[in-house]
């Protein structure tokens, strides 16, 4: 059989496939309907440093193979992840990764000493810098390099632990963010973070997300998320993890050509959240007929016509 | 527990104008059902072009038949029409909590239902006379060819047609006013639109009558993940930081709640 | 009835539905297919200085709910545009744009003096400095302010026709660009054209676009161009033209309420060239049941629940 | 004339493996038709999902039925397998040039399928028994449970497979230049997956025997829109600024070219 284990930074997973921030909540909630253990790692909901109620509602819209999500970062906070959820993960049998938001470059940092202070199974950060639905919620660094930069060297600071930063789409140069990321100290580079959208209802006139802007998700945006993640792959030399519109095996396959090291499910898991496993057989049946010995060989191995 | 279940359609009727039943061989998630109230999400069958399930209420539970009731809204409703007997559908659930009190012998309840807010109604009015329990039962519609019961006040029954061309002409709210007049311990139970729920949210206030009523919101996933289903609970505003005080999910929560413990954008 | 013309500069068009560049070629292509004097009005493929082959196949590729291509602006050069199709337009009943791009703002200029240089049904020109799949095609232009803004300067002292700069959805900050257009002198502003994309064969691990990135249209990007047209519109005083995604009368309003006095339909066009008709009776007919007396009042009705 | 027609299906069967045959009633569009090696363009019936129609050749025409050959390949084709008898499928048509010169009396014609570039190939053999014209025709496969006809070579139909489990072993190549050898005037019609055309228009080149290729191209419109179904000519590559000489546009100026006339990636 292939050898399907990936290395980011120090780490090396079980396999390639994750489940996306936002998209699997804290990991605990539905133990009867997916057997969490049997993906590569799983990202958390972003934590900020205070709880969050996150915006009004209507927070989620149904758009072409898309949807559009307006959440605003509702989460417990970080002290009690850090009580409450972190020691549940003692026996999940899956890496955990926290994703952390903040509106300035202190609340991120306590966020992170705050982790570092406890004993927990969390393995590493991703850090959204690339909320698109929240004033500060993170958005002002990922589209700044020199904010990012100095962010990224920040974190990086206080924990030896994975620091992968998470890239928005949503800018002219996503390549000068990500390198910026990686002279920073960041282990890894996750895209693509959601696209900003709309959707507005005929009848009634009105907008049908309450901050007017939500963040687009699902197939809709595979193609970008695919252009994203060649992009940045070709630009630093630390590994990136591809996200956006991964519904099937296929889906899978093409971000790692395109040089994704690792995959995250988003939200492919409202439909099911054992997608993850579903893509993780197509992709085994795939190295097995395509004779491809280890994922690794695989990655970012797409053959393009122009140079 | 919840399952994700490939159920099987044994039937899929169109039962008024533009109001369709649809029973499913379903035995997973009938096993696991605990009552009116909770609904199922349900996958469209047109591949990613509609990524989210689509919640729908219970409208009954007969051993391994789940029963729901669904009106053409849009797309995937409409493709939901096409189905036929022996097609496969992928069902979650079953989700939420369930209409309670009503087999409390202390009260006298009261259902009122309109639009598709009607399959819970009917699964609790059919629960309590399973159960032996007397009801009385309002439901509200635009127009006659929507109903598809018989309006039967003798036997507790009230149809009501905002046109007049069924039952009595108007809202649900006159006729529920007139029914609750003879009871001497009303207790209600409501779901339809937002407009007949705020109407009854705001009059059994008004008048003490303790009210549960089924919300409906925009979901994304019914399993705690996506945190896209809440609705503003009025006691909870204050807070600076907090978490689920202020907005409440409806698929953990929900979809039943006391009617002070809601307020209507 | 309601009123259905808009006015876009000094121009009132018949009805806010027009063909999008690249979509209905030069506008004289299937006569017998759609009856071209529906429309408010037509926008020409891209003309460049000198005729272009445009980029080796495979040009395009179906994504979900979307499609990527890479033409890489394959048309006949201004010099034959001019001289055999612009005659062409005296009776087609239905005004045409020219849609224009080039590499250097020298280009752009010589475009725009040929043809002012002789008589034509040309109403005006829409500036492509959006075309994500030609490395020197305009896109420079169109993620910079100061060049947006010198460009639509130079065109604007050439010609008194309408001038309309097509915006770019792949940018940071698509209000800064819009606003540079202004300033420069714009009639009005389009948005969107394409998004950037990719996409990959898993079986033969080819990239299916020449170009490897190719720019994303259709039902999936709907949401991205709202949100542009939303913006922009708040942005500036000119009017917006909105494009992106645009099947169905439904599709028109929600650009209409999000600020457009006008749309394009694109990729629709390809399943039928006569979509924008039945958009119109749509349109129609949602006027009918609104209520609303005129197209103009509808522009930028949409409710927030933010300011 | 191209027009865009809603056509009603009137059978549709699985004639090989995954090789389905579909027949609809479409009299606009076989009004228009004008000979073996047009197409039609087909509206997917899953909405804007997937957003291209699909291109398939013309195999028959009688009246006012058109028939296409398809095979299942993807998600498209797949839901086509579905239609049945009285399911409306709209049709852009018919599209393209046709085969020329098979009704010339001073050649063989060589008819070469492969694939689903059976469809045109079959449409030119019944056109040409219709025209009392005699031809040779050889079909290549897979293997044998995709032909749907019977190897035949007294009757001029040479079945291949690929793993030599029907017909003659290998690709069409061999039995291709066994055929020729007999004839004194042939002219080669070929359509199938590009490895073959590739092996029939090198072939052809080196032997000096007339052919013409039906070729295939990623298209989005069908009708000169979008330019995005160019291939590449082998003659007009030098040109600095040129348009459509270096690129053919397969919908406008194809699907049949000379073989010498085209070059492939
Ligand atoms: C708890 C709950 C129980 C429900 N029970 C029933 C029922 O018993 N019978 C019934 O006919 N309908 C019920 N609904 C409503 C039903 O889910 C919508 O009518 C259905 O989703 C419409 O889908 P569509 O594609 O046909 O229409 P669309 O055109 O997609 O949508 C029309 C409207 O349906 C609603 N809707 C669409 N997608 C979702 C979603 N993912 N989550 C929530 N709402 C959505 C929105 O209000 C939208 O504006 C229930 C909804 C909820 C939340
Ligand atoms: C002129 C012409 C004639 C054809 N005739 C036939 C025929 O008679 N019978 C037959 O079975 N097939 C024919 N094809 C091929 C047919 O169009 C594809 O098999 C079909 O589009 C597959 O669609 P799908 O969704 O099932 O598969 P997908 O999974 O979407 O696609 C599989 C492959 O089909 C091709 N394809 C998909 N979309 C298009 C498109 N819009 N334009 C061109 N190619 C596309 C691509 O090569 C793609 O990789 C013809 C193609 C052309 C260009
Ligand atoms: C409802 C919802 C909530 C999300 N919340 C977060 C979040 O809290 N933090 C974060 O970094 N990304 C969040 N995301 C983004 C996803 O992790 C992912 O980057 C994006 O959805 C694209 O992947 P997909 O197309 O597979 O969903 C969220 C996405 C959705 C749909
Ligand atoms: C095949 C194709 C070719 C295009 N060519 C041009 C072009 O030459 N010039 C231009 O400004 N826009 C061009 N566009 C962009 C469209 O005009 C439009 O902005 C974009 O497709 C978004 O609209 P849609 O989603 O309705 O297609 C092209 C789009 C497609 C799909
Ligand atoms: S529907 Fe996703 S959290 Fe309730
Ligand atoms: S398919 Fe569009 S130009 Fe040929």
């Amino acid at each position: 059989m292939a050898d399907i284990t990936v290395t980011i930074g120090k780490h090396t997973f079980q396999n390639p496939v994750f489940a996306a921030s936002g998209t699997f909540g804290y990991g605990l909630e539905n133990p009867d309907l997916v057997d969490i253990s049997a993906f590569g790692a799983i990202v958390t909901k972003s934590i900020t440093r205070q709880p969050r109620e996150g915006n009004p509602p209507p927070r989620i819209v149904e758009t072409p193979s898309g949807m559009i999500n307006s959440i605003g970062l509702s989460n417990i906070g970080v002290d009690k992840y850090v009580s409450d959820m972190a020691p549940k993960y003692a026996d999940i049998g899956c890496p955990v990764i926290m994703n952390i938001a903040g509106s300035s470059e202190d609340e991120y940092c306590e966020i992170v000493e705050i982790t570092e202070s406890v004993n927990s199974n969390i393995i590493g950060y991703e850090v959204n810098i690339s909320c698109p639905n929240v004033k500060h919620g993170g958005i002002e660094f990922g589209v700044n390099a020199e904010l990012t930069e100095s962010l990224t060297s920040k974190i990086r600071k206080r924990t030896g632990k994975l620091v992968i930063m998470k890239l928005s789409p949503n800018v002219t140069d996503i390549r000068s963010i990500a390198k910026a990321a990686e002279a920073g100290g960041a282990d890894a580079l996750s895209a693509i973070n959601t696209v900003y959208g709309m959707s507005i209802n005929p009848h009634t006139k009105k907008s049908e997300i309450y901050t007017t802007y939500g963040g687009l998700s699902g197939p809709a945006i595979k193609p970008v998320g695919l252009a994203c993640v060649h992009k940045v792959s070709l630009a630093v030399d630390v590994p990136v993890i591809g996200i956006g519109g991964i519904t099937s095996g296929k889906d899978a396959v093409e971000y790692i050509l395109a040089g994704a090291s690792a995959i995250q499910v988003g939200t492919a898991n409202y439909r099911d959240p054992a997608t993850g496993i579903s893509i993780l057989d197509d992709l085994k049946r795939y190295l097995a007929e395509q004779n491809i010995a280890t994922v690794a060989e695989m990655i970012g191995m797409v053959e393009t016509y122009e140079s | 527990m919840k399952v994700i279940e490939n159920t099987v359609v044994k039937s899929n009727t169109e039962i008024a104008s533009g109001i369709w039943e649809l029973v499913a061989d379903s035995p997973k998630i009938c096993s696991e059902y605990r009552g009116p109230g909770q609904f199922v999400s349900i996958l469209p069958i047109d591949g990613w072009q509609h990524p989210l399930r689509r919640p729908m209420s219970i409208a009954a539970v007969k051993k391994s038949s789940l029963t729901i009731i669904y009106k053409i809204f849009g797309d995937v409703t409409s493709e939901f029409s096409k189905l036929q007997k022996g097609d496969n559908l992928n069902m979650l659930g079953p989700i939420g909590n369930t209409f309670s009190g009503w087999d409390d012998s202390g009260y006298d309840p009261v259902l009122v239902g309109g639009g598709v807010g009607l399959a819970p109604i009917l699964n609790l009015k059919n629960t309590c006379a399973d159960n032996g329990i007397a009801v009385a039962v309002i439901i509200g519609a635009r127009r006659g060819a929507e109903h598809f019961m018989d309006h039967d006040p003798d036997n507790g029954l009230w149809l009501t047609t905002d046109d007049g061309s069924l039952g009595a002409a108007g809202t649900v709210m006159p006729t529920l006013e007139d029914v609750i007049a003879s009871l001497p311990n009303p207790r209600l139970f409501a779901c339809g639109p937002e407009p007949m729920l705020e109407a009854v949210r705001d009059f059994s206030i008004a008048k003490g009558i303790p009210a549960e009523l089924s919300v409906e919101s925009y979901m994304a996933c019914g399993i705690e993940l996506c945190q896209g289903c809440v609705i503003a609970k009025p006691n909870g505003q204050d807070k600076k930081n907090s978490y689920h005080e202020r907005y409440s999910l409806v698929c953990a929560d929900g979809p039943i709640y006391e009617a002070k413990d809601i307020s209507f954008g």
